[in-house]
């Protein structure tokens, strides 16, 4: 047993928190909000020098054949600094054309960052949904996938997918006669709209997808492997919150530190000192899940769907605790404009709210323990 | 035990009900069709209007008869209140001025003060701004640092710095909590002044929040010149006198009743159109907890009118009533978004700007761990915590802090 | 507007503490978990004595014609002191007998406490379910009401039924081809069973009740005089619970006061101080939902399905809160089988799962709400 | 980054399951059919048992060889104690002796300490208690007050109380806090010894908890007579001595993996059986939960594991994974109440005894309050409270503590 970062993955940590660091992207972050995204800087060619677009492709394909936790690793730097970089649609996206024969072609230009992909997120069925389904515009009801037709053309709605405006690939799950196929669309292809949406947290690029009738490459992955996206693309969100509660933590122990009032330091009053010891309760939780989804989806893949979806569940929740709690340490001001706090906490409110939401990952998790404890 | 107004009352209620049905055609409108845009126009709008109801009686309901308010006792305050919503209309633009401010110039101020500032108020010629908070001096308000300086002549010099202040960017005067005497500890060296906002050397900047609203504004004050007659309650007296307004605070909140706009009905009514969320059980669990809490503030806004009608002064617990409210409605935010989905959080949905508002509002008028010490400590009676700062002269307090730091 | 006690309400509460005072209600309490039931002091002559049993019941047939709120002032005394006065049973049904032309002949004997009747909690219908339900042996699906036949007789179960055991009339709600009907069956009528049943907490006496074509008077009670009884219940033990969670919080207070840790009293600290202004806080907010609760059966009865549940919902939730603060704050003595505060532990956990549970009673409140909001 | 062992790793899991295949036969059988129900008779099998096992080298796995351990790493013991329970056998019965005292001994007693004790204790002959925490020394475990007076023979009187003490009712020795010089500081006055428990004067009582059961004991002593050797670590150095033994503690802890028998899967077990309830998402969101935290503390305990391997001793931080192991299954204890009725409450339930278990469980071992407070500070680096308690001699803050009650 050996759960410690080898030596390769502490350095491209580092790297990547070295590339980072280039950027100021909290400060991005705020301007967007005033200005419109456009004005967020371009992070994709720094993501394509590091190599990261073509993280999961193996090398074959001109990626680098990494795993999971590689992956989940960059995505916890991008965390920590509100970085918007496209990985969440990408990198789910490569896997499934990497499981799939017809997906080879796609991948070069993939892997070495020339084309961006994004994943059409798609959810497999459990106890209570028995059928597959995605994300709805609105309100609690799942939606219907989008159906593929005899003749390869896919119709459908997709909403809120991540990353999906300015993607050169599309990548998803329809139904084909009832039955889960992969497919892959190109920007400009014939009935394909991408409508452009911005909800609260502007590092965040969202696309709500209508595909009517779109000509596609339909995928020959497994319905393993098609569901195995959906749950790398929870581990992945999940890491990414792991790293913007690190910030958060960082950020209010400091302050909590320095900041006197009726004469002692805040930090030194229990309402203060327990409330954060709590961020780093969640913190450690929700860390010691990334090591379970990332051990798992090689290690165990029969696990990979409980350990990432609870890995999404508990790191959601740390975020939202940490970036309230970062905007209570810091009294008035944490809840001012200029303050980093609320961008933290735009981040906490909208990714919740992506992907399944993070309580549909949370009854995931009691899905699987369920059906587990009855077989 | 009953919540029928008593033959009295259900006059008094007639008579609002009857002007505000005669006179509501005057009343500006704020939202929906028709509705004022222009933050200026809104202003003098409800300036106007507040100077009808005053005329009418229907501000300061509980002055005194001889400052222009009608000696009425807080029912007849509520019954106001209610008659005000249920026709649909603003009610007074000034609410800090003459529900705080005002109350605290009448139990502390000179008879010139009285005389010149308290009609004004309420009739709104003249809002009024609170300059208490600091950056440094939140929630242990007794840590200003804003000094006002003697002159030889008698005069005072005024410099530093308020924040989380509300209308001070329309407002004519403010009441202002300053340090006169740093070399005495920290609760008696502040006294009270009436400043005007339009003397030179002050400034007003909107200090945006979460949403990217200036809801608030910072004060700076560099070097204002302040006559002697702008002290109130006495110099080296400003504890007492910003006590007297916190507790009109108090008061205040407690008449707030479910308060806030954040009442259970509105946020059963954003669940409701969706159908799956209103037969989920997990959502109306959530939604049961919530409502359950709201309601029980509205019944304990009624107790509290209850007791301030036997003439009881509400203590610290009526702060809990806040923490509620408060509380609530952030799971209500939570719970809404969740069942809506990023849609909740669009720009332009009210709860994308009531989920942005109320982490701020948690630390309004000092964070809901301090309110929670002083109710410990002031009614459940159990032992303060130690403190290092009693008896020790602020210049001092300062620099130890620092050196902590 | 008064929401003060009256006189006669303040008298009505200080004889109820003044006659509670002379058993060691708390004391029995813990015995009685070690020996049985049966050890518990006899306080219905008490309650006769005070003329609790007739509080409900008009003048005209001997009773106090009181209202629910005195009714509440008296079950929160008994709550202060763990009291086992069988009233929470007694209490609706003489509220359903005194509804119905029927129930007359009944209702002076239970007026003196010569008897004593016990009611068997019947939920009426909701958004969810559409039907009237009882409480299941075990498990969460909801219960069906007993039957009754086109002959006057009864026929089926009805679990925990509060004070069952002992009680000389059961009054009930059941079904008549689909519609509610309320009936009255005496003790020792043919097929009527009582199994005695203790769980957890000695001072409550539960009954699982079989009804096997019992005979039964059958009253004339409308369906709303039926559903507020389960009202009436519901407020009744929302009013015991508030009683228990005062002396949680004044025992926990003086304790606090006077344990010194490092040096200092341990409620100084934030922890503990914080945690008990929480229960002050759920208190108070429990104490404003009894006046709601009490004012709305007459005030307003369209709210009272509102109030009562809202008002059950808090305090339950204000006693398990408190009852764990009581442990917590007493640190490992609070765990102890000496301690008094594992007694009010008990109370909690068995409350809040009787008559409908308080998630019942919650989910209830968002019903009321929901169906106005959609009206 | 993997879970599997190394090809050494598996060699000894090998063997060390073959050990227990061929005589796992012998084991007491504690539950199920022909399950001892005698206390007595349990004590003495699984005294036995333990001794097989140390015969073997499965018990005291990381003590060194000299003292009749395997000298190996700590991932021996958790494939050692996973192999145990692979077997469904019982493991040792001196899990704190063993676990936490032996090590202790071995780091500051004295060599004639070691040889006349740890065999002995190794091999479950003679069992040992851990006599720390007093009625007035829970959290704050300095302010120890039992005594210890030296004779001017040289040898020691004991007297005074301990509290909270497992297995004291069928132990040989314990290891006991004791306060030697009350004219010092708090921290300074203390020394460690070893108390048989079968001395005159000693006395134990079950102390009963919420379930009826008396999980812990309470120990008197009464003038006890101990000769000199009975002091551990030397006089005056008892804080430093319990240090260590409050450091095992936590490796004991961070190596419990899902820890305590309160796993996910037994929760999930309990509920999948009630179709209205799987189907719920409310209970699916709890269980979701609860589970997930669960879930993670299995890690924690791997990624400590890899720690502990390198070298590193687990910090105070460890201590967080108990907060979130109890705080889960209290919360698992509620939905399982709440999905099965009153019937989990049962005497007879298993769940009952867990809901009146767990929350004496929150206070065992210090409270989850002075955790945190000890995590923010050690962790963190956050500012320690201010202590009143510091520098000043224990015997004058016991009369100083009295005054201010």
């Amino acid at each position: 047993m050996n759960l410690a970062l080898s030596d390769e993955q502490v350095f491209l940590r580092e790297a990547a928190r070295g590339a980072l660091s280039r950027f100021k992207t909290v400060e991005a972050a705020r301007e967007a909000l005033d200005s419109d995204q456009s004005a967020l800087p371009d992070l994709w060619p720094m993501a394509t020098e590091a190599g990261w677009p073509g993280l999961l492709i193996d090398d074959a394909h001109g990626g680098a054949g990494l795993d999971v936790f590689d992956a989940m690793l960059v995505l916890g730097e991008c965390g920590r600094v509100l970085a918007g970089v496209p990985l969440l649609g990408h990198l789910p996206a490569t896997a499934i054309l990497g499981s799939a024969s017809a997906g080879g072609d796609l991948l070069a230009p993939l892997a070495s960052g020339e084309k961006r992909a994004a994943y059409l997120p798609a959810e497999p069925p459990g106890e209570i949904e028995s059928g597959w389904t995605c994300d709805p515009a609105r309100g609690l009801a799942r939606a219907e996938l989008p159906t593929v037709g005899a003749d390869g053309t896919v119709s459908g709605h997709v909403a809120f997918v991540p990353d999906a405006p300015g993607a050169d690939v599309l990548v998803g799950v329809g139904l084909e006669d009832g039955s889960p196929v992969g497919f892959a669309v190109e920007s400009g292809a014939a009935g394909l709209e991408v409508e452009d949406v911005m909800r609260y947290d502007a590092t965040r690029r969202l696309g709500h997808v209508t595909l009517s009738a779109t000509p596609a490459t339909v995928l020959d992955a497994s319905a393993d492997d098609l569901a195995s996206a959906w749950y790398l693309a929870q581990a992945l969100i999940a890491a990414e919150s792991i790293g913007s509660v690190e910030t958060a933590l960082d950020v209010s122990v400091a302050y909590a530190k320095e900041r006197h009032t009726f004469g002692r330091a805040i930090g030194s009053y229990q309402a203060v000192k327990h409330s954060l010891t709590e961020v780093l309760r969640q913190l450690d939780n929700g860390r010691s899940l990334l090591y379970y989804a990332g051990w798992a989806r090689n290690g165990s893949p029969g696990e990979f769907p409980l350990a990432a979806s609870a890995a999404r569940s508990v790191s959601s929740r740390a975020l939202d605790y940490a970036a309230r709690a970062m905007i209570s340490v810091h009294g008035g001001i944490g809840a001012t404009w200029e303050h980093d706090a609320p961008l933290y906490f735009r981040r906490a409110q909208l990714s919740r709210r992506l992907l399944g939401g993070s309580s549909g990952a949370t009854d995931r998790v009691a899905g699987e323990l369920l059906a587990g404890a009855s077989a | 035990m009953d919540l029928d107004d008593t033959p009295d009352q259900a006059a008094y209620r007639a008579q609002v009900r009857a002007w505000l049905d005669q006179n509501k055609g005057s009343a500006p409108v704020l939202q929906g069709e028709g509705a004022l845009t222009d933050e200026d126009e809104i202003v003098a709008a409800r300036r106007a209007w507040q100077g009808k109801l005053a005329e009418a009686g229907l501000a300061g309901v509980t002055w005194p008869k001889e400052f222009g308010g009608q000696g009425l006792g807080p029912i007849e305050q509520v019954i106001c209140n209610q008659e005000i919503a249920r026709a649909k209309v603003p009610g007074i633009l000034d609410a800090i001025g003459v529900g705080m401010l005002g109350p605290t110039i009448i139990a502390h101020g000179a008879d010139e003060q009285k005389t010149r500032y308290l009609g004004a108020m309420l009739h709104g010629d003249e809002v009024w701004c609170q300059l208490f908070s600091e950056p440094a001096a939140g929630s242990d308000l007794a840590a200003v640092q804003t000094r006002a300086r003697r002159q030889d002549d008698g005069t005072w010099r005024l410099s530093g710095q308020k924040v989380w202040t509300t209308n001070a960017q329309f407002a004519s005067y403010g009441l202002l909590l300053a340090r006169t005497d740093a070399d005495v500890p920290k609760h008696k060296g502040m006294t009270m002044f009436i400043v005007p906002m339009d003397a030179e050397g002050v400034t007003v900047r909107g200090l945006r929040q979460i949403s990217g609203e200036a809801e608030f504004n910072e004060v700076f004050f560099d070097d204002v010149a302040l006559d002697d007659g702008a002290v109130v309650g006495g110099v080296g007296n400003g504890w007492g006198t910003a006590l007297t307004t916190l507790m009109y605070e108090r008061v205040t909140i407690g008449l707030g009743g479910e308060g806030m706009g954040y009442n259970s009905t509105r946020f059963a009514g954003a669940i409701a159109g969706d159908e799956a969320a209103r037969r989920d059980p997990e959502v109306r669990h959530q939604l049961g907890e919530i409502a359950s809490e709201l309601l029980a503030v509205r019944f304990t806004g009624y107790r509290t009118l209850t007791a301030l009608q036997k003439g009881q002064i509400p203590g610290p617990e009526a702060g809990l009533a806040k923490v509620t409210i408060v509380n609530g409605a952030i799971r209500a935010g939570d719970l809404i978004a969740d069942v809506l989905g990023p849609d909740a959080l669009d720009e332009d949905s009210d709860w994308a700007y009531m989920i942005s508002f109320l982490p701020g509002l948690k630390s309004a008028g000092g964070t809901e761990e301090i309110l929670r010490n002083t109710v410990g400590e002031r009614v459940l009676g159990l032992p303060p915590e130690p403190r290092l700062d009693k008896g020790i002269p602020f210049s001092e307090l300062r620099s130890k802090e620092g050196a902590a730091a």
